[in-house]
């Protein structure tokens, strides 16, 4: 079965984003494909490359980044959202004038259109959020 | 055709778990995660109402964060159902759609 | 965003769902949740909003955020009608315990094109049993 | 020696709000502000509450945060006051100190 | 944080309460509380902790945090009285309206220096009445 | 008198962070001495330069950098709270390795001892939050 995520909270304040990212790999051990993970509201946050966690917290960004190594999943932040917060990839960036970029590995930047596509695609959207 | 209805909330701090229930159909599953779990605890405020409720639809709740917050099975409301991440994955599949109570 | 970002997508008719449960301002969930309907509109899904709880305070007529420094982004919701995002679907419980009526509520409106273009009320309070039969309905339901 | 207490939540998505009425001192101020504005209407599910706390201490309400949830003075419970932001200042300086009730 | 960081401030002793009432792991400000409190013991000033609604599962006894991959931050209030933050009141009534008894929560204890170093219990039972006295008494009130 | 501002969620996403603006502008419209603003938990999202919100939207990373300037404010950034989400200075970055930093100009990020300095020296501290 495809899956489509949400997350719509930033990393660490809520649970929002460990509990997707649990439910994202037992779906996947599970056998079934993750259409796409979308952030949207805080959830943006999580694909800072800048946080500093503590030596013996999770880092939830590496996490998002390793498990979309692995199983070539689309971790969409969307763009709207993203500018209002502060995240920017190098493009963005370079449109908006600002001289520095913090998006992940693994992280692309995008329209709210990803989210809606995610809907129409997955058979079941599990959203996560406050 | 029916839902999976999730929760992540205390129903001592929100509305939200209430709600849920409110507008649960017959049939439908209503899953507690995150701090929602403590719904699930015997002996609390909130025990007749979801007694009530586990009547017209299933109730399960994440193991793991039902133990994050100290609790265990034997601390669950009789007919409330305990599973895993693993539990969850099923019961969205399972369900014809998923509603999440933020 | 524009147009040309847009994915894409499997010709399929799905019926959307937004569910609005909390009120504007003090969160930004209401109006990036109206983001999305925008957005969402190009792609000629079967949408519909839902609003109940603290979500009815979207609607409420007359909001005014010069004090506050926010911008006033109620009447978006007028324009919906625009973007054929025309069942606004208020859940009548949800007012009433708030001391609301539907008088409350800003007037929005849509052209039928099916009749002729008549100005119809978008707005449709239901009851709490509606409102559970209309999610049991859905395709996707997406809350923020 | 009184306490200013502040509320941001509406009664009808958190139980802050009754949290903070239940733990309210005789002479202490609360003051509704953000989403809480919306426990200040009359005719409300929580006005019989508000108005019963309005006997042991003053209930003030943010005037813009009011406006801009589509409500004016003639909305509000009688015996709420209306205060702008240099009206807060002056009631966090005129207690002893402040609760936030989060 | 380096203890040189810390300013240099006025010698006055103020009452600090810290008031927890959210659950631990849902969010972050339990665990953001305790770190202000472990910092804010370094400062001498008269410091309680106040435990109530939601508030008090933080204190419960027996939490395993290793299904959700998150720390289990709840052995620091164990530690809490090697910081001289002896004075953590819990509310009875948000117990019971839980379920919960004072049983249920974690044993928390510190050395009493006027005392010979006698062991004691730094969790107090209080009623919601002595909570609005002690909420009363303070000077700064901090609620995350 | 003297206040103490404590900001404890991120900008846009809740209304603490433009609350808090309105009651420091007010204070310091009445003559009060604002000792210190605080951003803690998701507050250090404030701090961040990078972010672009709507143009017909406030700004509220620039608003509180005029503030600052204005009144010779002190705004400071909780440094636990922001490696864990992402907000660095140049110091910061060279010092955790990353390649980049956000901070806002007229923001400083520091240790958890300022805010209870300012619960110390403030005659009142007054707390935004969710």
């Amino acid at each position: 079965m495809k899956f489509g995520i949400v997350v719509d909270e930033g990393p660490y304040t809520h649970q929002a984003s460990d509990t997707a990212y649990q439910f994202t790999k037992a779906a996947l051990e599970k056998g079934h494909e993750i259409f796409r993970v979308f952030f949207y509201h805080d959830g943006v946050n999580n694909g800072t490359r800048l946080t500093v966690p503590p030596q013996d917290e999770r880092n939830i960004q590496e996490r998002w980044t390793k498990l979309a190594e692995e199983h070539k999943l689309d971790l969409v932040v969307c763009i709207a959202a993203a500018q209002r917060r502060g995240i920017l990839d190098e493009n963005e960036a370079k449109r908006q004038g600002k001289d520095a970029n913090n998006i992940a590995p693994g992280f692309r930047i995008s329209g709210l259109g990803q989210l809606i596509e995610a809907g129409i695609v997955a058979d079941r959207l599990v959203v996560f959020g406050d | 055709m029916s839902t999976l209805h999730t929760v992540n909330k205390s129903p001592f701090e929100r509305s939200s778990f209430i709600s849920c229930l409110n507008h649960v159909k017959a049939g439908d599953a209503v899953l507690m995660i995150e701090d929602a779990v403590v719904a699930a605890r015997k002996g609390s405020a909130f025990a007749e109402i979801v007694e009530k409720a586990a009547k017209d639809c299933t109730l399960y709740v994440l193991g793991p964060d039902l133990a994050a917050r100290g609790m265990g099975e034997d601390d669950l409301i009789a007919g409330i159902k305990l599973v895993d991440y693993g539990g969850f994955v099923d019961l969205a599949a399972e369900h014809d759609r998923t509603n999440a109570w933020l | 965003m524009a147009m040309d970002e847009m994915p894409d997508v499997p010709d399929v008719t799905k019926k959307f769902l937004y569910v609005n449960r909390k009120a504007p301002y003090g969160t930004i969930y209401a109006l990036e949740s109206l983001e999305v309907v925008l957005i969402g509109a190009a792609f000629e899904q079967d949408v519909s909003l839902a609003f109940l709880d603290d979500g009815v305070y979207q609607l409420v007529d007359g909001q005014d955020t010069t004090g506050i420094g926010m911008k006033n982004f109620s009447p978006t919701y007028r324009a919906l009608g625009d973007y054929e995002v025309t069942k606004l679907y208020v859940e009548k419980e949800s007012l009433e315990e708030r001391g609301l009526t539907p008088d409350d509520l800003m007037q929005i409106t849509y052209e039928d094109e099916d009749d002729d273009w008549a100005e119809k009320p978008s707005i449709r309070i239901v009851s709490r049993a509606e409102m559970i039969d209309i999610m049991a309905d859905q395709d996707v339901i997406l809350s923020f």
